[in-house]
């Protein structure tokens, strides 16, 4: 009987997803021989026109990772979407904007102008920018379209499950993996990680004591860390709380506290509202200037708490920019 | 004996004059009046007056304009503010003597050579002509307008003044002249732009 | 969520009220408008639905049409609420299955276009319909009750609030500040309108008070602090130091007599600094307990300079013929120090009273200035046959030629001093016409003077008040109607000389008078006490914008306040005369009585409770709970709930950085779907 | 200390006395003043009787030329100027419609009014700005056995003067007692002079400074000290007709300042006492101590 | 929208203090704008953010929050922790583009209808001033040219050959279409 298909494929994404993938060592080839890749533009030669023409719903399943900035990504994820079983949205990005989604904090034409002549590495003179068309030699050639919004997967197509992580551990790529092919897989939409915040696997949690009320907030490069302590108790933005478990704890294992890129557990709608919940209600002070004082000490709370989910945030993005015509 | 009717009928309520007065800047506490009577109370001329400050207050709110702007209470008004700081409700009634008085004047309903009105606008005109007062030459000319007899009781104080080094006829005014009536024709601009 | 959704079967009902609501909202079109809401089988709109026919309406269809949810649109929760969840309840679904929509309060009475009021409804009836299609079946909770009950003040509220509690067999803690009870009352002449000695009809009373089993009397003493809840609360009681053991004192009042001082020196603070008493004193006859006191500002046997902490200290200076006077009964002690109590009580009555206004708030009326301008406070202790001058009215100015102190011949009686007035206080103390009218009566009967009384309006709204105006209307009293705009002592007439002269508008004759009179009384009115402030965060009650303490409802609950077992009664909630005072004292006793006998309170099951799986142990929530209700399990690595100590605020599950705590009756999703339909119009 | 000082038109003219008396005790205490340019009459009661707009207008003229002076302190001795300057700043503040009016008013002649000036009366600022232990010093020849009726008048203690009691005003008799006088306490302090009645209404006007000059005589006091030209006026100049009309009550009424003057031993030309109508005779020793 | 435009305001009262002041102002029949949707909590401690995120994201204009005056709560200090969060709430809203007269606090105690009155009343003329925030048909226009793409291709697949069982266009997002 044929092996099952399967496909990889990468939207706004660094690599750092399809890294994982290889990542699975010699698990990879446990991986290869159940399975039949088609499509891995990473990896291997294979083009659209191949995907194109297979039958609907031919593919078993399809791990799509990144964010969808563009109409090219919205096109391949719409045909991946049709021709698989399973799409699966595949780390951060994917299922929820990720680092990318932070653009959404700025216009379209602010990221174009920055990177296509503002940025200091950049030599444009006649402020060259890349068009949707252009006549050439009588051709007419079309670029992708560049998005006002980021977006994650869902809210493009419609997701079977999400892996998450930025990017996700092998093992949960493996047992993502064993619950597709074995079949018995959770209902629909469902995160493949476990539903309870990170601190549960945490090593540090027990060194945190149960009275934590915030003098003040700390980051990363202002102070030498204390390798077995709560990052909360040492006045250090830690995550965890609000963040989904499954990677064992990685970064907190490197002394460094958890930014949230396994997104929010079921019961959350908004992982940054309830992080920013949780930490200020807690701050010490109880006059508005105490208040405000300690506060200031998180000076970019929309880069602290939506660092991977600005896209799936309740918001989206920050809501008063431009969305002019399209066509660049 | 002579008899007289003093019963009031609707009509000569004119509907909305207290309403119109309440309106205006300082007098919308008048609506809160309970009629307690402090005001004519703490009043140095109420026992001069036709109707006693409480009375106007209540004429005013009941729209009687007609009674109200006659009544020689408003011009008997010595503006020294008693009534308005011991008010119970805090109606500041001086102001609102002030805006009455203004009616009066616009709508020239005040007893013939009255001095009160007469002097007010001698004194506007010469603060709009001169920007300044010369008071003596005010009160002189205020005499002639209304009661020259008076004027000549006046002698003795006049020469007395004049002992003391007080008395002058001399018009004083300030330096940009015209820029008084500037100000003040700016001002009717503003205020009809406003009603419009 | 669709799976709950094909399972509730919603019945909707929406109240006209009268015309309370109907005048604004168009009941039938928002009963239309829901009917056509998923989830709900059956809307209506009925005039009363609080009539019992309109419970019997909800229990019959919830049987005919198998409701499962019930939600009605009528008034405020605070005020229904209950009413329709136990009509649900009676009509076989659990009690928490309903949700109840306030479009009266907070729509028909305080909008104006109708249109949009019947939008708002809409609105506000959609989200509670979305809302109740997550409702639970809940347990109410119940909490037993301590039987003791605490009574804060001993004025004539307090004691008759104390003797029904303990006639009932509750035992009662009786806190009074001053050194005896009795309150204002006791200072009282005669009481209006039937003009009974007020000492006859309270000094009963009182002593009832001083001898009843049931009754922990304990006088010159404060209560400082409260903790705990409605059926248990832990109060603290600051007894302050007499220099007199109580228990020993017989009231013999031997030491008094016996003082070093021979004639009594200092201002007697019960007859208003008219009279005198000396530094080991009781205050005044009746005084209940019969207990002297020592006032260690002026007695000789302390230091003028007190300790750090404001405690006198003894200098051991004077002779201390009040100790040999009192001989083995041992009972002065000058080391006595303050001490505090600790007692537990279920339920507290408040009847701390209020403060006269201080006239010299008004100097237009020359108090503090003119000798003979007095207060009403001051006449009562003056026309008393036990007050300083025995009941004789004498001017306290200048005294006649041959030294005899002068007689008034006249008397001015000013109304409304420090009431209806913006600059001091708004409101209408409610005595003082009849208190003016009482003193003007006895002033009357003592020195038949001319008696002028200057009024705004004479208010007399009570049994045999208007009468008693009759009466002194018959005696040709004078009722002036006119604020008087001054009291000044300056002469226009001959006969003004040497007297004090008023300046008024006879406002009905519509003139202005000058009255000279010997003598000018001030009816001041009520206000509330200048603590009222910290009296009323001790008990966690709330205060009107007056200051007065707030009731929970004006009308429907007059003496609860906003703190379950913590009552009302007296002049501390409002200005009453003696017969509201005690039907008010009696109101509150009745309540309290009513949960000691019932034995339990039902509380609101909602509770907070953490989802055991779900919780990651970050400990987030647990400095959160200001009643440390939250608990960690060190073993199991997780946090949970002790519900008994929870008292559902919420804060934690607001908190809760992986959404794991769950607020009964305020689940996230009960809430997320309210805003979703408040928002879900067009 | 430095002041705008604005000081109307009678100060210019009948009371003249009073700015000849005060500007000397002023820079006796080291308290500067600089006369605001080309200032206008304040507008007085008068003005507020024909147009409150205009009457505003014309105060925040001035409001605005003391503005330019830089210095955020205004000084009004005249009681009318003081209330009315105080009136129109109250009422810019108060209502935006106003505002508006003269905001564009001034514009029509190039000025600009924030409104923001602290006007204030001479004795607000001798007590809570030069302070009366200051003033003490400065006391040469105290005015031992002189008794002296404070009498403030109506319109700087009402409705808008925050200084002193609207009721009972004190800062002149504590000023008056500094000085060595006698105060002799009355009721009628800041009862009405009369106003600008006793020149239209004599027969209403009169009686009220009548009751003034009666009482003060009466409760034994020499002399009347006061804070306002109309008031000095009222009281100083209608004897003879006061006498036709009740009974004489002869009993001179001067400055406050005046008083200050004698008692520093300031020369007679800044005393001016002569300027009265009923002269006041009083000659204060030297201190013993001096 | 149909009719013209006016603000919609979702509040969170605490249900000892504000709720029972807004109770308070009905007894009193004072009059104040409509645009009010007033949702009973316990407690202001109770509101979580993203409460109000939501109310934002589904059409609320402003979002008003009412809790007892400091010291008075009736859960000792909810509101404390109220307004620890509204102080950094409202800076992050700030920074997503949502100005700060949209979300407010404010401490309300039970005998303070009037203020009740005055708040929303006020509150109500500012968001006026401010206009409509109106993010679910910002998140449509957003949306539209993914929509529009999920068309094209949806018609240029139909011409080519069977339509699959799923569909191209993302499911409808509640807040867009609420």
């Amino acid at each position: 009987m044929p092996k099952p298909k399967v496909a990889f494929y990468w939207c706004a994404s660094c690599g750092g997803c399809e890294e994982t993938v290889v990542d699975l060592a010699e698990d990879i080839l446990g991986v290869v021989e159940k399975v039949d890749i088609v499509l891995w533009p990473v990896a291997m030669d294979f083009k659209y026109k191949d995907v194109a023409a297979l039958a609907d719903g031919a593919l078993f399943a399809t791990l799509l990772n990144g964010a969808i900035r563009t109409s090219e990504q919205e096109e391949l994820a719409a045909l991946l979407r049709r021709k698989s079983r399973y799409l699966i949205a595949y780390g951060a990005c994917a299922q929820l904007g990720g680092i990318p989604a932070l653009a959404n904090q700025f216009s379209r034409e602010q990221v174009l102008r920055f990177n296509y002549e503002d940025a200091p590495s950049v030599v444009n003179p006649d402020h060259t920018r890349p068009q949707v068309h252009f006549e050439e030699a009588g051709r007419t050639p079309h670029l992708p379209e560049f998005r006002h919004v980021v977006r994650a997967l869902d809210q493009v197509v419609d997701v079977d499950f999400y892996i998450p992580g930025c990017p996700p551990t092998p093992n949960l790529t493996r047992a993502a993996f064993e619950a597709l092919l074995s079949g018995n897989l959770p209902p629909k939409g469902s995160v493949l990680a476990p539903d309870v915040a990170l601190c549960e696997e945490c090593a540090r949690k027990a060194s945190k004591p149960t009275n934590v009320a915030f003098t003040e907030f700390k980051r990363p490069h202002q102070a030498l860390w204390d390798s077995g302590q709560c990052f909360l108790a040492q006045g250090l933005v830690c995550m965890g709380p609000a963040t989904r478990r499954g990677c064992g704890a990685a970064c907190p294992q490197g002394n460094m506290p958890c930014t949230g890129c396994f997104g929010p557990t079921s019961r959350v709608r908004d992982q940054g509202a309830k992080m920013l919940s949780s930490l200020s209600a807690n701050v010490a002070a109880r006059d508005e200037e105490g208040i405000r004082r300690i506060l200031d000490g998180l000076p970019d709370p929309v880069g602290t708490f939506y660092r991977y989910g600005l896209a799936k945030s309740l918001l989206r993005r920050k809501v008063n920019l431009p969305t002019g015509s399209n066509g660049h | 004996m002579k008899i007289k009717r003093t019963i009031k009928y609707e009509a000569d309520r004119v509907p909305g004059f207290g309403r119109e007065v309440m309106s205006v800047p300082g007098c919308e506490a008048l609506e809160h009046c309970i009629q307690c009577g402090t005001c004519s109370g703490v009043c140095p001329l109420s026992i001069y007056m036709d109707y006693t400050p409480r009375q106007v207050m209540e004429l005013v709110r009941s729209d009687f304009k007609h009674e109200v702007l006659r009544s020689h209470t408003i011009w008997l008004c010595a503006s020294c503010y008693a009534c308005t700081t011991e008010c119970p409700r805090q109606i500041r009634i001086t102001d609102i003597m002030y805006e009455l008085k203004q009616r009066a004047i616009k709508e020239g309903v005040y007893p013939p050579r009255f001095p009160i009105p007469v002097l007010a606008e001698e004194f506007t005109k010469m603060v709009r002509d001169h920007g300044r007062i010369s008071e003596t030459r005010l009160v002189t000319k205020m005499y002639l307008r209304t009661n020259p007899l008076a004027a000549l009781g006046m002698a003795g104080l006049g020469l007395n003044l004049l002992k003391t080094g007080r008395f002058s006829l001399k018009q004083d005014r300030i330096e940009h002249r015209g820029e008084m009536e500037k100000l003040m024709t700016a001002v009717d601009r503003e205020n009809r732009k406003a009603d419009a | 969520m669709k799976a709950t959704r094909d399972e509730v079967r919603i019945g909707f009902y929406v109240c006209h009220c009268g015309h309370n609501i109907a005048a604004l909202v168009d009941c039938p079109a928002v009963a239309r408008y829901v009917g056509t809401l998923p989830g709900v089988v059956l809307s209506r709109d009925y005039k009363y639905m609080c009539s019992d026919p309109g419970q019997e309406l909800i229990q019959q269809d919830i049987r005919e049409h198998r409701l499962n949810r019930v939600v009605v649109a009528s008034c405020s929760p605070l005020l229904h609420e209950h009413t329709f969840r136990s009509a649900v309840e009676a009509g076989g679904l659990n009690p928490f299955y309903f949700h109840m929509v306030n479009i009266r309060e907070h729509d028909s009475w305080v909008h104006t276009d109708r249109i949009l009021a019947t939008e708002k409804a809409k609105a506000l009836a959609r989200a509670a319909i979305e809302r109740v299609a997550h409702h639970k079946p809940l347990e109410i909770k119940k909490v037993p009750i301590h039987p003791d009950v605490l009574v804060v003040g001993g004025g004539i509220a307090g004691i008759h609030a104390a003797l029904t509690l303990a006639n009932a067999g509750k035992k009662v803690y009786l806190v009074e500040r001053e050194p005896s009870i009795g309150g204002h009352m006791a200072r009282f002449d005669k009481t209006f309108p039937t003009l009974d000695c007020a000492a006859c009809i309270l000094t009963p009373k009182m002593s009832e008070v001083g001898s009843h089993p049931n009754i922990t009397l304990w006088t010159y003493s404060e209560v400082v602090k409260v903790d705990g809840y409605v059926g248990n609360y832990t109060v603290q009681v600051k007894r302050k130091a007499r220099y007199i053991h109580e228990d020993l004192c017989t009231g013999c009042q031997d030491c008094i007599a016996n003082c070093v001082y021979k004639e009594p020196k200092f201002a007697d603070e019960f007859n208003e600094g008219l009279g005198k008493r000396k530094p080991v004193f009781i205050p005044f006859p009746q005084a209940t307990p019969q207990v002297v006191l020592i006032d260690p500002e002026v007695c000789l046997n302390f230091k003028r300079n007190k300790n750090p902490d404001g405690t006198p200290v003894v200098s051991d200076k004077c002779k201390k013929t009040c100790v040999e006077a009192c001989g083995e009964r041992g009972a002065i002690d000058f080391t006595q120090k303050d001490e505090l109590r600790e007692i537990r009580v279920g339920t507290i009555i408040v009847c701390t009273g209020f403060q006269t206004f201080d006239a010299r708030r008004v100097p237009a009326y020359g108090y503090g200035i003119y000798p003979n301008v007095y207060t009403a406070l001051e006449i009562e202790r003056l026309v008393n046959a036990s007050g300083p001058t025995g009941g004789e009215v004498v001017l306290r100015g200048p005294k006649n030629p041959d030294g005899t102190p002068r007689k008034p011949r006249s008397i001015g009686i000013i109304h409304c001093v420090g009431s209806r007035d913006k600059k001091t206080n708004l409101w209408c103390s409610r005595v003082c016409c009849m208190y003016s009218m009482k003193l003007a009566h006895l002033l009357k009967e003592h020195t038949g003077a001319e008696i002028y009384n200057f009024y705004i309006d004479i208010r007399t709204p009570g049994k045999g008040y208007e009468e008693f105006y009759n009466k002194l209307l018959e005696e040709g009293t004078h009722f002036i109607r006119g604020r008087v705009g001054e009291v000044t002592d300056w002469a226009m007439t001959p006969e003004e000389e040497g007297k004090l002269v008023i300046r008024v508008e006879d406002t009905l004759a519509g003139v202005v008078r000058r009255i000279p009179v010997d003598m000018v009384v001030l009816a001041t009115g009520l206000e509330p006490r200048a603590d009222a402030a910290e009296v009323r965060r001790l008990f966690n009650m709330s205060c009107g914008g007056d200051g007065w303490f707030l009731e929970r409802h004006p009308k429907l609950a007059p003496v609860n306040t906003f703190t379950d077992g913590v009552f009302l009664a007296g002049c501390c909630q409002g200005p009453k005369d003696i017969p509201d005072t005690v039907a008010q004292a009696g109101a509150a006793a009745a309540e309290a009585l009513a949960l000691i006998d019932r034995g339990y309170v039902e509380q609101e099951p909602n509770t907070a409770h953490i989802l055991d799986n779900e919780c990651s142990g970050c400990k987030s929530c647990i400095p959160l709970c200001p009643y440390t209700a939250i608990l960690f399990d060190e073993t199991r690595q997780k946090a949970y709930i002790n519900e008994a100590l929870c008292k559902g605020c919420g804060t934690c599950v607001g908190s809760c950085p992986s959404g794991s705590i769950v607020q009964n009756l305020f689940e996230d999703e009960e809430i997320f779907s309210e805003i979703r339909g408040v928002l879900a119009y067009d | 200390m430095k002041y705008a000082y604005f000081p109307g038109c009678s100060l210019k003219g009948t009371g003249r006395a009073y700015e000849e008396s005060l500007l000397p005790v002023l820079r006796h205490l080291g308290v500067e003043v600089q006369e605001i340019e080309d200032w206008n009459c304040c507008g007085a009661t008068a003005y507020m009787a024909v147009d409150e707009g205009k009457a505003c207008a014309a105060a925040a003229r001035n409001l605005a030329l003391a503005e330019r002076t830089g210095l955020r302190q205004m000084l009004a001795p005249c009681s009318a100027c003081y209330l009315v300057l105080n009136k129109a700043q109250h009422y810019l503040n108060e209502y935006p419609a106003m505002r508006r009016v003269v905001t564009r008013a001034l514009d029509s002649v190039g000025l600009q009014c924030r409104g923001d000036t602290a006007v204030r009366h001479p004795l607000d600022v001798l007590l809570h700005d030069v302070g009366l232990d200051a003033i003490k010093q400065k006391v040469t020849r105290p005015l031992t056995g002189l008794k002296v009726a404070p009498y403030y008048g109506c319109q700087i203690v009402r409705p808008y003067a925050t200084f002193d009691d609207q009721a009972n005003p004190e800062s002149m008799d504590k000023l008056l007692a500094a000085l060595g006088a006698t105060v002799v306490r009355w009721p009628l302090k800041t009862k009405c002079c009369g106003g600008s009645l006793t020149g239209t209404l004599p027969e209403a006007g009169l009686r009220l400074s009548y009751i003034l000059l009666k009482e003060a005589l009466k409760r034994g006091a020499d002399v009347i000290a006061t804070v306002c030209p109309l008031c000095q006026f009222n009281l100083d100049s209608y004897h003879a007709k006061i006498a036709a009309r009740w009974e004489p009550v002869r009993i001179p009424t001067v400055y406050f300042s005046q008083l200050m003057g004698l008692a520093f031993g300031l020369p007679a030309e800044q005393t001016v006492l002569h300027r009265g109508m009923v002269p006041l005779r009083f000659e204060p020793a030297p201190a013993a101590h001096a | 929208m149909t009719k013209e435009w006016s603000p919609r305001i979702v509040a969170f009262f605490c249900n000892w203090c504000t709720y029972t002041a807004a109770d308070l102002a009905g007894v009193s029949r004072l009059k104040y704008a409509p645009n009010v949707r007033i949702i009973r909590l316990m407690c202001s401690g109770r509101v979580d953010p993203q409460f109000i995120l939501d109310a934002l994201a589904r059409g609320a204009d402003g979002v008003l929050i009412g809790g007892c005056h400091p010291g008075d709560c009736h859960y000792v200090e909810g509101n404390y922790k109220m307004l620890r969060r509204f102080t950094l709430l409202r800076r992050m809203l700030a920074d997503l583009g949502i100005e700060p007269e949209r979300v407010r606090l404010e401490w309300i105690s039970a005998a303070e209808g009037e203020k009740v009155k005055r708040v929303i009343n006020e509150m109500t003329e500012q968001l006026k001033a401010l206009g409509p925030l109106g993010l679910p048909r910002k998140f449509a226009e957003w949306d539209r040219e993914v929509i529009a793409l999920a068309r094209e291709v949806q018609d240029r697949e139909a011409a080519a050959g069977p339509c699959p069982e799923r569909p191209l266009t993302p499911e409808p997002q509640e807040a867009v279409h609420a």
